[in-house]
């Protein structure tokens, strides 16, 4: 494939150049050597080189903020995606945060052959069930465990509470002992063998397991699940953020939420947000917690900003101004705890708050958690 | 709970008896590693000079009179300290002060020496009986060497050999040689040793005065506890005299060709050295010499010879005292002679004559082997 | 870009490589690596002719990289990188594969050996294939030297540098050099007077034309590198005209207000203006502002020092608006030695410090047995009883971990030295309670068998307490030591008149400031660290920054002028050779990627990078004459700002994955 | 495990101590078995998690990150900062479901030529136990 395919392949060739992809854009915003207008003409001028060689390529944050505002219906995300598969052929895979250890692990799990030991967190006050038919995904959480612990970011904590709010609800998941990362990150880098092999191996399990329903508390695996999947793998079930599982037992079922006293605000992560459409369930849940007085940030549901970062590459210097910019609206908005929906979200934004040589640093400390942590806080017998 | 504080005027006392190296002690412990009597049984040399440091010397103890005064300890303490001086001057503050007991056996010795000049009790007259048929003469002005042999060969009929193997030796050899008269006294090593300062005072000054009177100049001894003190202890009263031990005359004169055996002494010896020629008078290689020179003899040794030489077991007064069975070093070493295959053991000093032989009957050793002092071998090879 | 021209160059090195490896194979293998232009072996590539292949084929087949596979790159990697700088190349744009210490010394399996081989220099071409040109720079050395503090080893260094006819700025907190030797009466073992020793050096400091004393001053902040050093020094106000004082010491006669005298371990008083003892340099009064009743009632009290100074010295001016100064100096080198903190024993509060007034520390102790301290020189009690017995307790404070852990190295010595001055001064018994006596330098054991002949009672024991509290008649009236006579196994009480405690030598209060000034870590025991125990014991991590004597650790006085000549001598060869040359192979930051997280900043042992704003964000700095290239920064970077010069991600991950081939 | 299988193993070894230790061996003509290649490093505190996790991915079966004692080290704390890498590392490779003795970590000081012969000897012989690393498949598939 050239770039010329890509081109046939995503359209962009309907570009009027008018420029409101990268008006708008968040990294543009900050980085003026990153303009989407300006990769579509080159691409469409032929300058592949200036498309796929280019670092830039990599710091898209595929969030979606452009596709919407385009006249012409350009889906630049997925361009992206695809001219990336072709930088990855030529050697340009932008620069990779965390020194390219996720990346590497999510290759490693292509393996048919490991055994990973990836529940061993799981604990007697955690109720778990071999026979149901509806999965809790765990993803990369085991992983992420030491890998951020520096930036004091707890993936398990967010399934934990994922867990014990399912359980609160009478609901006693299935966890798969050997499933693999989703894929989602290999596959918007353009690492799309990795991605494949890993999609095929998930599929399999969880076919061979009769899972009905796969429960996210990651918004990147349900979308990987829900619009990726189907393209490349057979796979029959129903999926569900872990935000739309909750708010659809508000007032049944017996969910008493205790009241927690506390003034938040909401990050809508990108892949739940403009990507599926998912804003109300998690507002809705939040609002459900006697005691939670949800404020909204200057930039709210569709029109919200990306935590910085995506598929930890090209976490550059204006990523971090982007992420700067975002905490201080939360800031502004006088609530002390930051809700996102999305472990990506959390690293990231902890990622700025744990910075060293706080007395030098604009960027505001404020409590970041995850919807779960806040809901299994209010389920607490 | 018994709390200890310094006290001072016990530590004066045996200072003042002569035991100042005991400052110099750094407690280091390698004269109770060193001590032979740790074979056998516990004596903690290095708490002994502690206690005389802190003035916590237990005066009535056993342990006052437990060293044999071999000298091991004092060749290897790293800071020279003369453990043996201490030693005497423990002995010393008993037997002068009466703060402790002095054991039955030697004070009996210590009334004989002060009341007949012998340690045996025997009369003073009876002193060169042992010469008998030998008529040997009396030591006068113009003699050329006077033979003091000691009390035990002088009075002690299983010892008597040792005297009369020498004095036929030196007739053989046609030495002008002569025995002091019964006025002599015994030496007063092992009394000194033994903490009976003035004892020994009164037996030297005794000595020094028949000795000068004769117009002594050479001394010939049987004994190295003699040897010992008349070489380094009588010179500072007043009595210089040059001393020679038995088995350095023989080995001179062997060496010069004026002593020829005559006989074959088809035996293995084994050789014992002396504490007091060995360790205190660094004399190993004479008595080797002699023996060695005797045609027929096979000298052997012991595993620990020389420097490393155990003690029989009866220096410092011990030779006086009952020294319980399993003990006693003249029984360890009777034991390893037998292994050896040692027909005779050779000694140089009465004292181990004495050990030794009361080791090899007790031991029931008598068939087996022999022991015998060095002269009384050479004795019989001429 | 710029087409890669490798050559590949295989040592035989005569049979010791040749005989295990296949040489021929190898050559070929190599020549048919991607990139490789030219492949060839000979006997000996360290040779002349070995060298000069290279330098040929990089002219004749403009190469731009070199491979050359032989022995160890620890033994001929710096002679193959002037080859290749001698043909033509930047000497980085070289790789070096190690088959012989690595290959054909270890292995004896011809095959497994050259298959060995073939991967080291796949790995080396692929390696080298990543290489940039580096420039190793050399910048000028400032000849001038900082040294802090006015000890022994502060004066011994300056002495040293500006015997040289150096430069150099001493600078001592205090208002007279001299340290706490200047407090000492005697020194173990000859027991020379130490003010006889001492003050010729501290009059030759005083007038040495190339050393400049900054005294009563402190060092504020140092910035910059080796070979160029900006520091700030404050020299506090003395309140008197230094260039009018002629030491007459008549104001300190007259001056009505007294405060304990720091110089005489508070064992006497000195007065509010005040010259802290009489071989003082400079000789120069210094006024106690907050002691000064002229001062602190803003002239309106007292004045009387004002009217007695005939030479104007003092005057309502000096005393009033005379203010601290900030003196801005330039130096290429730095020696710290600001020397040790006494342990204070009353945190023992079974030792009875401060509670019974004859238990001494040992600078108490100094000043009793001095002729010119508070007695004279005569050794009695507080109130002014003889002394009859002496107790003296080492280890107080050290070897103990319940205070400090370590052994302060001199308290076996100056204890046996009280000893002696007891028997000789006041014919005391003395006691001594050690746990060990080390008494390792020399003429020291000497000196403890001298004292064991003196007569002194050595106790083995720590002691537990020390109480007044008799228990027999003999105790009445005395401080009883209490103890383990571990050699007897017995407890002992020991009745005395006075007891010494050999307090630990600790680090300075303020080490961990000072610490952070000159950026020199410190040990667990707050001492600071040197650059490495055994092979680098005066340098720091930081360049040019070097330390001596007590601020390292405790040590006498002998070591202590040892390790200041030492410390001297490295700053004198760094003059001597007057340039820096700065590494090539370091840290460097991409400035587009950094966020300035401050992480780098945080794992640098050598403080090499910063968090500076630049155009108005954050971004890592990195100080290239600090970073020594040791990559602990790229490590922790999270974002890939970071990259090590010559040991770049690209390059080992190429070498790691041509390993992983075939 | 497979017959006559020969493990396949990288060390990253700091060029100050373990490095000079290899070359020690060398010097002294000590054996080792030819299965590990060495890659220089100035520091054990350099080796990045990457360097592993991509040594693994190639299919090798151990990997050996060695350096100075903690008191030797030429940058004053690189084996701490080391060890904090590795102990991280060890705990995602766990995750991973690989065998703890295929990442070894040691101090191997300049002179410890014996050392590095005998670490090398043990893990060939620990490798050998455990058989080919289980990510051999992946790039024995792909190959």
């Amino acid at each position: 494939m050239n770039l010329e395919d890509i081109i046939q392949k995503t359209k962009p060739y309907y570009c009027l150049e008018c420029g409101k992809c990268t008006s708008i854009c968040p990294v543009s915003r900050y980085d003026p050597g990153f303009t989407p207008r300006g990769m579509i003409e080159n691409a469409l001028l032929g300058f592949d080189d200036e498309v796929v060689l280019n670092r830039k390529l990599f710091s898209c944050l595929t969030c979606y903020t452009c596709q919407p505002e385009c006249p012409s219906d350009v889906d630049f995300p997925v361009f992206v995606r695809e001219a990336r598969g072709l930088a990855q052929d030529n050697g340009q895979s932008g620069v990779c945060a965390h020194s390219g250890q996720l990346q590497s692990l999510a290759r490693l799990m292509t393996n048919p052959d490991i055994k990973q030991n990836r529940l061993e967190w799981l604990s007697g006050e955690h109720r778990v069930s071999d026979d149901s038919d509806v999965l809790l995904w765990v993803g990369c959480a085991p992983y992420f465990e030491p890998i951020f612990r520096d930036v004091e970011f707890s993936a398990l904590g967010v399934i934990k509470s994922t867990l014990k709010t399912m359980n609160s609800l009478g609901v006693e998941p299935r966890l798969l002992p050997n499933e693999r990362c989703c894929g989602h990150d290999a596959l918007w880098t353009g690492d799309f063998e990795t991605f494949r092999k890993l999609a095929e191996h998930n599929a399999a399990q969880i076919r061979e397991a009769g899972v009905k329903k796969i429960v996210f508390s990651c918004p990147e695996g349900y979308r990987t699940f829900k619009m990726d999947y189907p393209a490349h793998v057979k796979l029959d079930c129903e999926v569900q953020h872990f935000s739309e599982f909750v708010a659809e037992r508000i007032g049944k079922n017996g969910l008493k939420l205790k009241e927690t006293k506390k003034k938040v605000t909401y990050q809508d992560p990108c892949r739940l947000g403009r990507h599926l459409g998912v804003y109300d369930a998690p507002r809705k849940v939040l609002e459900s917690i006697p005691g939670i007085e949800l404020v909204e940030m200057r930039h709210a549901g569709p029109d919200s900003i990306c935590c910085g970062t995506s598929a930890f590459t090209n976490c550059d210097s204006h990523s971090n101004l982007l992420r700067s910019e975002r905490l201080k609206e939360a800031a502004a908005t006088g609530a002390e705890t930051l809700i996102t929906a999305c472990p990506k979200c959390q690293t990231h934004f902890r990622c700025a708050t744990t910075d060293r040589g706080e007395e030098r640093r604009s960027t505001p400390r404020l409590e970041i958690m995850d919807l779960a942590n806040l809901v299994a806080n209010a389920t607490g017998e | 709970m018994e709390v200890l504080s310094p006290y001072k005027e016990a530590t004066d006392v045996i200072l003042e008896a002569g035991g100042e190296p005991l400052k110099l002690c750094y407690q280091c412990g390698l004269c109770t590693g060193t001590c032979p009597w740790n074979t056998v049984r516990s004596f903690i040399v290095r708490r002994m000079m502690r206690e005389a440091q802190m003035g916590a010397t237990d005066f009535g103890s056993e342990d006052v009179w437990t060293c044999v005064t071999c000298r091991a300890c004092v060749k290897r303490c790293p800071r020279g300290v003369e453990i043996i001086d201490v030693i005497r001057a423990i002995r010393r503050a008993v037997a002068s002060m009466g703060i402790g007991v002095v054991p039955d056996a030697l004070r009996i010795s210590a009334k004989n020496i002060a009341g007949v000049g012998n340690p045996l009790g025997e009369a003073p007259e009876k002193r060169n009986d042992w010469a008998g048929e030998l008529k040997v003469k009396d030591f006068a002005p113009g003699t050329d060497v006077l033979y003091f042999p000691c009390c035990v060969p002088s009075y002690d009929p299983d010892v008597k050999g040792v005297a009369r193997s020498t004095a036929a030796i030196l007739d053989k050899l046609g030495v002008d040689y002569g025995l002091i008269g019964t006025d002599a006294k015994c030496c007063g090593e092992a009394i000194r040793k033994a903490g009976h300062e003035e004892t020994f005072q009164s037996l030297a000054q005794s000595n020094i005065n028949l000795f000068t009177e004769s117009g002594v100049k050479t001394v010939l001894v049987s004994s190295p506890h003699c040897y010992h003190t008349f070489k380094a202890e009588y010179p500072e009263l007043g009595g210089q005299y040059e001393v020679v031990h038995v088995t350095q005359y023989l080995a001179e004169l062997i060496e010069k060709g004026d002593l020829k055996f005559s006989r074959k002494l088809e035996k293995k010896v084994i050789y014992s050295d002396p504490c007091y020629l060995g360790r205190h008078n660094d004399i190993y290689d004479e008595p080797r010499a002699v023996l060695k020179a005797i045609p027929g003899v096979e000298l052997l040794e012991f595993p620990d010879a020389r420097e490393e030489g155990l003690c029989c077991g009866g220096g410092g007064g011990r030779i006086w005292m009952d020294t319980p069975k399993g003990e006693r070093f003249s029984d360890i070493r009777t034991e390893q002679a037998a292994e050896m295959g040692a027909e005779v053991i050779a000694v140089a000093c009465p004292y181990c004559v004495l050990n030794y032989r009361d080791s090899v009957l007790s031991m029931g050793k008598g068939e087996a082997i022999q022991v015998k002092d060095v002269a009384e071998l050479v004795a019989e090879a001429i | 870009m710029e087409e890669i021209r490798t050559g590949v160059y295989i040592c035989h090195c005569g049979l010791t490589i040749a005989g295990v490896v296949n040489v021929e194979e190898l050559t070929e293998y190599a020549e048919s690596l991607p990139n490789v232009v030219v492949s060839r072996e000979y006997r000996y590539m360290c040779s002349d002719p070995g060298q000069d292949l290279i330098k040929k084929d990089i002219k004749e087949l403009g190469l731009n990289r070199v491979v050359v596979a032989s022995c160890s790159p620890r033994m001929h990697e710096p002679t193959f990188r002037k080859t290749v700088e001698d043909g033509g190349l930047n000497p980085y744009l070289y790789e070096h594969a190690n088959i012989r210490e690595h290959c054909s010394w270890v292995h004896d399996d011809k095959e497994l050996a050259t298959k060995k081989s073939k991967d080291l220099v796949r790995a080396a071409v692929k390696r080298v294939f990543h290489h940039e040109s580096l420039v190793t720079r050399e910048i000028p050395l400032n000849p001038n030297v900082l040294v802090i503090g006015g000890g022994i080893a502060g004066m011994q260094a300056a002495l040293d540098i500006a015997d040289g006819h150096n430069k150099v700025y001493l600078v001592e907190r205090d208002p007279s050099i001299g340290g706490h030797m200047a407090q000492l009466d005697r020194t173990f073992p000859t027991l020379d007077c130490s003010e006889c020793i001492l003050t010729p050096k501290m009059g030759d400091v005083g007038h040495h034309p190339f050393i400049e004393l900054l005294t009563y001053s402190e060092v504020e902040e140092v910035s910059g590198s080796i070979g160029d050093f900006k520091v700030k020094v404050r020299k506090k106000a003395r309140h008197i005209d230094e260039s009018k004082c002629i030491g007459c010491n008549l104001c300190e006669e007259k001056c009505p207000w007294k405060t304990d005298s720091e110089f005489e371990a508070g064992m006497a008083k000195r007065k509010a203006v005040y010259i802290p003892f009489a071989q003082a340099i400079p000789n120069i009064a210094v006024v106690d502002a907050d002691l000064c009743a002229y001062i602190q009632s803003d002239g309106k009290k007292c004045g009387a020092c004002i009217k007695l100074c005939d030479a104007g010295a003092i005057t309502p001016e000096t005393l009033l608006k005379q203010t601290d100064e900030i003196v801005e100096l330039e130096v290429g080198t730095i020696i710290v030695a600001t020397g040790y903190d006494q342990f204070d024993p009353s945190v023992i509060p079974q030792y009875g410090y401060k509670k019974y007034d004859n238990v001494l520390t040992g600078l108490e102790f100094e000043r009793i047995t001095c002729a010119a301290g508070p007695t004279e020189g005569k050794i009695v009690t507080k109130d002014g009883r003889p002394v009859e017995s002496i107790g003296i307790v080492h280890c107080v404070g050290s070897r103990d971990e319940n205070y400090h852990e370590y052994c302060s190295r001199v308290c076996c010595m100056y204890g046996l030295k009280y000893a002696h001055l007891s028997k000789e001064m006041a014919n005391a018994d003395v006691y001594e309670f050690y746990i060990d006596m080390r008494c390792f330098g020399e003429g020291y054991e000497e000196f403890y068998k001298r004292l064991s002949e003196e007569g002194v009672n050595f106790v083995r024991g720590k002691v537990a307490r020390i109480t007044d509290e008799a228990q027999t008649d003999e105790e009445q009236g005395k401080l009883i030591v209490v103890s383990e006579d571990t050699l007897l196994g017995k407890m002992i009480r020991v009745p005395v008149d006075m007891v010494i405690l050999c307090s630990a030598l600790e680090a300075r209060s303020d080490a961990e400031n000072v610490g952070k000034v000159f950026n020199i870590n410190r040990r667990a025991d707050g001492f600071f660290l040197e650059r490495h125990v055994k092979l680098d014991p005066v340098a720091t991590p930081t360049d040019g920054v070097y330390i001596a004597g007590c601020c390292e650790a405790p040590r006498d006085i002998p070591d202590t002028v040892a390790q200041a000549e030492a410390a001297a001598g490295k700053a004198l060869s760094l003059i001597s050779k007057g340039t820096v040359t700065l590494e090539a192979a370091i840290s460097t930051v991409d400035e587009a990627i950094c966020h300035g997280c401050g992480r780098c900043e945080e794992i640098c042992a050598f403080s090499a990078p910063n968090v500076v704003t630049k155009n108005g964000t954050l971004v890592s700095s990195v100080n290239e004459a600090l970073c020594k290239g040791c990559g602990s920064c790229a490590v922790v970077c999270p974002t890939g700002a970071i990259a090590i010069k010559h040991f770049t991600q690209d390059e080992i991950l190429a070498q790691v994955s041509a390993l992983t081939e075939a | 495990m497979m017959a006559g299988f020969e493990p396949q193993i990288i060390a990253f070894c700091c060029n100050w101590c373990t490095y000079a230790a290899a070359d020690l061996a060398g010097t002294s003509r000590m054996h080792y078995p030819p299965n590990v290649r060495i890659v220089r490093v100035m520091c054990s505190g350099m080796v990045d998690p990457i360097y592993v996790l991509k040594a693994f991915e190639g299919g090798v079966d151990g990997i050996l990150v060695a350096g100075c004692h903690l008191t030797d080290c030429h940058y004053i704390d690189g084996p701490v900062k080391c060890d904090e890498t590795v102990n991280k590392l060890r705990e995602v490779l766990h995750v991973l479901g690989l065998e703890d003795k295929r990442l070894r970590r040691e101090m191997v000081a300049a002179s410890e030529g014996v050392l590095f012969a005998q670490v090398i000897n043990e893990m060939v012989e620990d490798l050998k136990k455990l058989g080919p690393s289980p990510f051999k498949a992946k790039t024995e598939a792909l190959a």
